[in-house]
């Protein structure tokens, strides 16, 4: 499954990316997985996602949870609770 | 009426513009956040805002059709800006109006609650130093918003 | 600040001459009530607001000065406007300005529910048959007022 | 005593009067002596004062209440419930 991913804040400053399409391996099939599994992809994302717990996602556009599952997206995003307002 | 923008806006121009020559309506509440000069202390000399294009629009007009759901308005709009604001410019606005003043405060106070928590916005604060920080989501804006839930209809 | 006129005001006009220049603001809110065109099922074609002059600007500033001592306000308005009025038109403006947004909200609630009961003003409208009736006091005015009694400081 | 007297909204257009000057009788002590008095005036008076009890009065511009003294009042005025904001 290919899908376009989107950092945002400080999540894109340490992944140093703000966005990249990526093909994910067949296991990796939640929201929660994918975390894990760009944990893995290199010092800027595993200080990234060191701090998973507090990293929001976004499934095309809409609030996603840890255990909602990518099957499908398109797009997805991950970032920092939301500071706006 | 949502609209996100980089331009600054003007409180009177905007409610004339949603409501000029009406004669239906009784209540009108606007709610304007703006960038403070300090925070816990420091000197704030700017503030850059980052946002999700696509996905702000979306979550804006959400949780607009969330409070045309909850109360009778006559109407609504939202102004969030994004890009570099200095102290003392306009970050939001907020304008709901109604035949009654109880329905136009609530839903005003529900928008700002809502668009706090759920809108992609993200603020990086430069101090006075010249150090510049992204600011921490606040517990009292999860505590806002969780007041509503209970009442949902 | 409290000013009782006869000419109509602009909010945004009034915002930035309450506010302008100020950094230390984070959260404005303004209420404006309007005539509307209809009350009770019935067409209105006009209103007169009669008022006490001398009692309205001393109980304005009264209500004024105790939202102030219920919550840490940076700059207060009340315009209230007397004499002839049409459908459309504004009747009375109240601005709140404060660091935080629960205590510009909460103060200009508080703001209208003291003032609607207690500032001498008189509505009398004359409907679309050319009938002119005195508006009657509201008991939801008076329970408006009320839930703020038990929470006094 | 000699006190002005206001009326407004209907209970100026119940009197006829907007505002007069009264010289009032010694036993006349509270707001609400001083209503029953004003009622005993005339037509108009009666018919506004016999809805007494709605309608509101202040002293020297504050709001007072039936039992308020009125010793020492210079303007005493009596109009309905308000009605605006």
């Amino acid at each position: 499954m290919t899908v376009k991913l989107l950092y945002f804040a400080w999540v894109r400053e340490a992944t140093g990316v703000g966005e990249e399409e990526v093909t994910l391996p067949p296991e990796v099939t939640t929201v929660g997985e994918l975390m894990a599994w760009l944990k893995s992809r290199g010092a800027g994302y595993e200080s990234a996602f060191a701090r998973a717990p507090v990293i929001r996602a976004a499934i095309d556009r809409a609030h996603a949870r840890p255990e909602t599952p990518i099957a499908g997206a398109r797009e997805i995003a991950f970032f920092p609770p939301v500071t706006g307002g | 009426m949502i609209r996100v923008q980089a331009e600054d806006f003007d409180i009177g121009k905007e409610v004339e513009a949603l409501l000029g020559g009406r004669t239906d309506i009784g209540a009108v509440v606007t709610f304007t956040g703006r960038v403070r000069d300090h925070a816990g202390g420091e000197r704030i000399a700017e503030m850059v805002l980052e946002h999700y294009p696509g996905m702000t629009e979306a979550e804006l007009a959400r949780v607009e059709e969330e409070a045309r759901a909850r109360w009778p308005l006559q109407a609504s709009l939202v102004i969030h800006r994004f890009g570099r604001l200095r102290p003392g410019e306009n970050i939001v606005l907020v304008v709901t109006a109604a035949e009654h003043r109880g329905d136009a405060f609530a839903a005003a106070e529900f928008l700002m609650d809502y668009l706090k928590t759920s809108a992609p916005f993200w603020k990086k604060e430069t101090t006075g130093e010249g150090a510049a920080r992204w600011v921490e989501a606040r517990e009292s804006d999860d505590a806002a918003r969780a007041r509503w839930e209970g009442e949902r209809k």
